[in-house]
């Protein structure tokens, strides 16, 4: 498919500590097109942000493991390459943004010179010019150019995210991986921030894979949405697939848990359970013991991908699979 | 989630359990137990007196009846080496025991009351340790009098400063937690919220800390009787021992060699034993 | 800038008369008698209580102790009851010796301590961290007197290498530095060690690594300074301690320095030298730990925006919860 | 019958080294039993500190509380006691509200054995129906909470805030650390025990969707003034105070259709310490112009729906009119 930027083939990792086998990514696969914004939605452990560090291969080796997977970007198999390559590619091509604004620079160093830093990292450019275009990055984010010689600690939590977006975004990359940019943020300023995103990744052309655990979030920036439970992608499509027509029980139920504005019923309709325990693997569906509509063969085989409508893809034996 | 919580199991049951699986700790507590238990029963074990002198004897090499030979007075080694710990550990553990105590308490105070409290306490503090540790030791060894009881008490006295800041901090973190706020309203008093609560969260900290402050302080009490400040002869006393065998050095290196071995390998062991807790007492701590 | 060192300054001064009255306290409730001492059986009964009322040791605590910080305030640290020599002459000439043994060893310990700290840091999971654990755990369990001895005894006697004592030549000065640095070396280390293990697990190190900078530039450049900034704080420690532990160092390496002249001192009761000599040894230091906290106020901008430009720049916005309400919010920052 | 609580003009100011912190300004409301009271707003606009005030964990610098009908702003020891035993608190963070030290059913038994009503076995008994309410499994009885994830914890919070029987509790953020399928347990947890035993609750929350889904009136707060105040469902259909309406317009709605026009507020949060008197939202409002520099009267435009805004009948006619 010419027009993906990236494509993930079946993609498992695994983190090695002395007394478990944590098994975070169970083959995952996933493709982005050019400009598209992906929503990677999921509980806290389901491994989101793992895909993205493996994306970007900066896991913390010890721990992490990828035992398997390629991922094909602007030709090139990520898995394959050394890491020199990598990091022309790491900020130049693919860039990435953390959750927490507060701890994400360099308390040291200011904030224009963390951004001039990337710039220079990629581009053989005089640093003048690399001045020049670190302070223009910071007038496309909304912080005035006066500000460049400031330290990260001058700065509220709001416009470090800002910083951050700048950092990743200077040097034009094709990629940019945003791990819940904005849950460590207050409402109004979320709405500033995501703003900003979304008439930047017009303006550059980059495609994105925004990671969130809020589906509103997800409604309002995504083109299309891939629904994360225990290291598995369970359904992908649309987000008028996901919004309108969703088809995996895991899925219905995390619409059913969210408290909505326009219903009125009384009582939430939360998913029983518990989170799968990531230490143990279960033969068939991660989701049979939580699904309501869990079958004998769920629990026994692990469910096929199934192709409901063109696009949505659902991983489950109940939704027109051949059973 | 391991169903292995139906037995009450014990927060320090749990610590003995990480605390074994890192062997070197496990390997310090005997040799710890070993030393002070050579300490204690010292009149038994010590084959001769420590001052029976016999000048045929002196220098003479080990030997079966004298293990480690004698010294310059013909004084069994090996003896006066077991006798020996007696003193240093004295001088170590109960110089740690009077600045434990007074410094947690200055510390619980200092960090539970806050306010001008904690700021006279603090200013206290800041002038207790602009003297040089080691420097208001020997003062205080010199001035209160050579003798075993004062170097014990100019060590302790010294060192109180370590263990005060140590637990102020460590309660400071605490008692900011929300679990202090929930005690106090379920209408717990004062009293009961710093001895159910804050005590038993802020303490794992300094006790590896004094843990290694026995270590330090044996190496102090050694120090100082090697100026003459610690234990006074005939008592032996490891630092004693190297400063007999020091005009001597020249030919008979190894008198000054065991009682060295000997102070390293006890304060080797409590350092370990510090890690070793630190590690055990909060694993989050880990790196 | 020099607000802040205004403030410390003036900060110095209750400190200094703290120590003042601390020494002052142990010499009064010190059994003994200097005079007796210093007389040696020579004078009769009368004289000997008429050199005390002359010495002022008669006069009641306080007055003693007002006339004693006149007495500094005029440069007179009174005259040693051994050497009749004014105590301020003897102390000057001794001093330059004790500061440059301290500093050697200091800088010693801190050019090898940090290079290994960082070392064990980045190789963590190896055997050479460990290695580094055990050896920096070795040398801090050492007695450094026993190791000095040792040292003395393999390379001076037996090796012949380096001269036991002589300040004169540099060479002189080689063993005694060492051994002093070699606590102080390990107590770096491990500081650093952890300092760099904290900071390489920070949010902005995963930043670094993911705008592709390579893993050597993210230790040196991001890693290394954040880290390094909380081991100068105990520099300024560790030199408190290295005084201390000069003293013994220069009894055993014949070193005429400050910490010999007051064991000595101590040994006969000579108050007024040990008065001086630990009030001096005492400034030494509380400078000393100035000059950190200007160095690290300097280094770490954090605290340099609070004290520099304090009006250019306007406050920044305050959006963080209000302070962590507690029935008073504290004076002072938290030690 | 009086309220259940009356709040009237409470005020809580911090001294700090930059001046006087108005974290708590001028609040009034008043609260019947079995009814939830939302106070929403962003951080630092003196929610949780208003909490804290009115349970006294805080002292009161200035204003009433009644409870009952009585007046409890100043309570001497005992009555301060007793009075624990009718109001409560929920915090927000399941990790630093247990003392890890304690196990489940010592952490819950607590408050019992310090009334020392109850002998030990019934403080036991009591303490296992209580876990049985709150929906913990007996066999946790003696873990520790960091044995157990967020959603056991905030339960083990729950049970100890009801071992008194209290008539009022303070959440303080319960849900906003916790997962959207933990969220919703405990929502429907909060609300089964308000059916079941008529407690009264003042829900302290930055999550919109969640207020308005729980309470029956809500308070909106904008640097420790009250802005707003009125029923949930006349809040979300006509907010009248403009920081309201961008507050309402910033939420994420998980809903693709209707993309509803986000009003974006300029600029930061101004500093509460030594505010100037008068409307705090002025330097982001569009609105703003002189008359707001006085201090604002709260106003009741429509029945049971109080603003402190000069403008609101200005605004309530041209709000009619584009309608």
């Amino acid at each position: 498919m010419p027009d993906n930027v990236l494509e993930i083939r079946d993609l498992v990792v695994e983190y090695h500590t002395d007394d478990a086998h944590i098994y975070a990514v169970n083959g995952v696969s996933l493709n982005v097109k050019k400009g598209e914004t992906i929503g990677l939605v999921g509980e806290t452990g389901a491994g989101k942000t793992t895909i993205a560090k493996s994306i970007l291969r900066i896991l913390q080796s010890p721990p992490a493991k990828i035992c398997s997977g390629s991922i094909m970007f602007d030709g090139a198999d990520l898995m394959k390459l050394s890491e020199k390559e990598m990091q022309h590619i790491r900020g130049n091509k693919i860039a990435m943004i953390f959750q927490d604004p507060m701890t994400a620079l360099n308390p040291i160093e200011t904030v224009g010179f963390q951004i001039e830093e990337a710039i220079r990292l990629h581009n053989k450019i005089s640093r003048v010019e690399a001045v020049r275009r670190a302070c223009e990055m910071l007038e496309m984010v909304g912080i005035p150019a006066e500000r460049y010689k400031e330290y990260p600690h001058q700065f509220s939590g709001g416009m470090k995210q800002r910083v951050v977006i700048a950092m990743a975004l200077a040097c034009k990359p094709m990629l940019l991986l945003a791990d819940e940019p904005t849950t460590a943020l207050d409402v109004t300023i979320q709405a500033q921030v995501l703003e900003m995103m979304n008439d930047l990744k017009t303006k550059l052309n980059t495609s994105v894979i925004l990671i969130t655990h809020d589906l509103g979030v997800v409604a309002n920036m995504c083109d299309s949405v891939a629904v994360v439970y225990a290291g598995e992608i369970v359904e992908y499509g649309t987000a008028e697939d996901i919004f309108d027509r969703t088809a995996h029980p895991y899925t219905v139920g995390l619409f059913n848990s969210l408290p909505r504005l326009n219903t009125t019923e009384r009582r939430l309709k939360p998913i029983k359970g518990l989170m799968l325990d990531p230490t143990i693997k279960p033969p068939g569906c991660r989701f049979s013991d939580r699904c309501p509509e869990a079958t004998e063969k769920c629990c026994k085989q692990p469910p096929p991908d199934v192709e409901v409508s063109p696009g949505h893809i659902v991983k489950c034996w109940l939704r027109g699979g051949s059973n | 989630m391991n169903e292995a919580y139906r037995k009450k199991r014990s927060k320090f049951g749990e610590v003995v359990r990480r605390l074994k699986k890192n062997k070197a700790a496990v390997f310090s507590v005997f040799v710890l137990i070993i030393i002070v238990l050579v300490g204690i029963f010292a009149d038994y074990l010590a084959p001769y007196p420590y001052d029976q002198q016999n000048y045929s004897l002196s220098f003479a090499k080990p030997s079966p009846e004298h293990w480690l030979g004698c010294d310059q007075l013909g004084r069994d080694i090996l003896s006066r080496l077991i006798y020996a710990t007696r003193q240093s550990l004295q001088l170590g553990i109960l110089a740690t025991a009077i600045a434990g105590i007074l410094g947690i308490t200055l510390g619980c105070i200092a960090g539970y009351y806050g306010g001008w409290v904690d700021m006279v306490i603090m200013r206290f503090l800041d002038i207790y340790q602009s003297i040089p540790m080691f420097l208001l030791c020997v003062t205080l060894a010199a001035v209160m009098g050579p003798s075993l009881r004062n170097a014990v008490l100019a060590i302790g006295i010294s060192t109180v400063p370590l263990p005060a800041r140590l637990m102020r901090a460590s309660i400071l973190t605490v008692r900011n937690q929300e679990f202090i706020e929930a005690a106090r309203m379920c209408n717990a008093s004062n009293r009961r919220i710093i001895l159910k609560h804050i005590i038993p969260n802020a303490i794992a900290p300094v006790i590896v800390s004094i843990t290694m402050t026995v270590g330090m302080n044996i190496l102090a009490g050694a120090s100082l009787s090697y100026i003459g400040l610690g234990a006074q002869p005939p008592i032996p006393e490891w630092g004693t021992m190297v400063a007999d065998a020091r005009n001597i050095m020249r030919d008979h290196a190894i008198l000054a060699l065991y009682p060295g071995l000997c102070i390293m390998i006890t304060v080797l062991a409590c350092n370990l034993l510090g890690d070793g807790l630190r590690d055990a007492l909060d694993p989050r701590l880990k790196n | 800038m020099l607000r802040f060192i205004g403030k410390r300054l003036l900060m110095m001064i209750p400190i200094m008369l703290g120590i003042i009255l601390v020494v002052q306290i142990f010499i009064t409730i010190t059994p003994g008698d200097p005079v007796r001492l210093m007389s040696g059986d020579l004078l009769s009964e009368e004289e000997m209580e008429e050199l005390r009322v002359q010495l002022g040791l008669r006069d009641p605590f306080f007055v003693r102790y007002v006339n004693y910080i006149k007495n500094i305030l005029r440069g007179d640290f009174g005259t040693s009851y051994r050497t009749h020599r004014p105590v301020l002459t003897e102390i000057m000439s001794r001093f330059p010796y004790s500061l440059l043994l301290v500093s050697v060893s200091l800088a010693l310990a801190l050019a090898i301590g940090i290079p290994i700290g960082i070392y064990a840091a980045t190789h963590q999971y190896s055997w050479k961290d460990n290695l580094s654990i055990i050896a920096a755990l070795f040398c801090v369990s050492m007695p450094s007197f026993w190791f000095a001895l040792m040292l003395i005894q393999l390379f001076a006697v037996k090796l012949r290498i380096f001269p036991p004592s002589g300040v004169d030549r540099w060479i002189g000065w080689v063993l005694p530095s060492v051994t002093l640095a070699l606590e102080y070396c390990a107590t770096i280390a491990r500081q650093t060690r952890s300092n760099m293990l904290e900071v390489i697990r920070q949010d902005y190190i995963t930043t670094a690594r993911a705008k592709g900078l390579a893993e050597r530039k993210v230790r040196y450049r991001h890693a290394l300074k954040n880290a390094i900034i909380p081991v100068i704080m105990i520099v300024g420690q560790i030199f408190g301690r290295a005084l201390g532990g000069s003293m013994i160092f220069e009894v055993i390496f014949s070193i005429p320095g400050l910490g010999a002249y007051t064991i000595s001192a101590l040994q006969n009761r000579d108050y007024p030298v040990i008065m001086s000599s630990v009030l001096i040894l005492s400034t030494l230091f509380a400078v000393v730990l100035l000059i950190v906290d200007v160095i690290f106020a300097l280094v770490d901008p954090r605290i340099r925006s609070q004290y520099i430009g304090k009006n250019k720049r306007k406050k920044p916005p305050v959006t963080q919860q209000p302070l962590k309400p507690l029935e008073s919010v504290e004076g002072g920052n938290a030690s | 019958m009086p309220p259940l609580l009356e709040v009237k003009n409470l005020k809580k100011y911090f001294n700090t080294k930059g001046g006087m912190l108005h974290a708590v300004d001028d609040i009034s409301f008043t609260l019947d039993a079995g009814k939830t009271l939302g106070v929403v707003g962003e951080s630092g606009c003196g929610k949780t500190t208003l909490g804290r005030t009115i349970l006294h964990l805080l002292d009161v610098t200035s204003g009433q509380i009644l409870f009952e009908g009585r007046d409890i702003t100043y309570p001497k020891k005992k009555e301060l006691m007793k009075l624990r035993e009718d109001m409560q608190i929920i915090f927000q963070d399941p990790y630093s509200s247990l003392d890890p030290r304690q196990s489940v059913k010592e952490t819950i038994m607590e408050p019992l054995l310090i009334q020392g009503k109850l002998s030990k076995a019934e403080c036991e008994k009591k303490a296992k129906e209580l876990m049985d309410t709150v929906g913990l499994a007996a066999r946790f009885e003696n873990a520790h909470p960091h044995e157990l994830d967020g959603g056991r914890r905030q339960r083990i919070g729950i049970a100890r805030a009801l071992a008194l029987g209290p008539k009022f509790i303070v959440c303080d953020e319960p849900v906003s650390a916790l997962d959207v399928s933990i969220q919703a347990q405990i929502i429907n947890l909060l609300l089964d025990l308000q059916e079941s035993l008529g407690i009264a609750y003042m829900f302290v929350t930055h999550d919109l969707s969640v207020v308005k889904y729980i309470s029956n009136d809500i308070m909106v707060m904008y640097l420790g003034q009250m802005v707003e105040k009125a029923s949930s469902d006349e809040l979300f259909a006509n907010p009248i105070h403009p920081y309201t309406q961008a507050l309402l317009s910033a939420i994420p709605i998980p809903d693709i259709h209707n993309k509803t026009k986000r009003i974006i507020l300029k600029g930061e949060l101004t500093s509460p310490i030594n505010p100037k008197p008068g409307c705090r939202f002025r330097p982001r409002c569009i609105y703003a112009t002189e008359e707001c520099e006085q201090p604002q009267v709260l106003t009741e435009p429509l029945p049971n729906h109080f603003v402190a805004c000069c403008k609101c009948s200005e605004l309530l006619n041209n709000r009619r009119n584009t309608q």
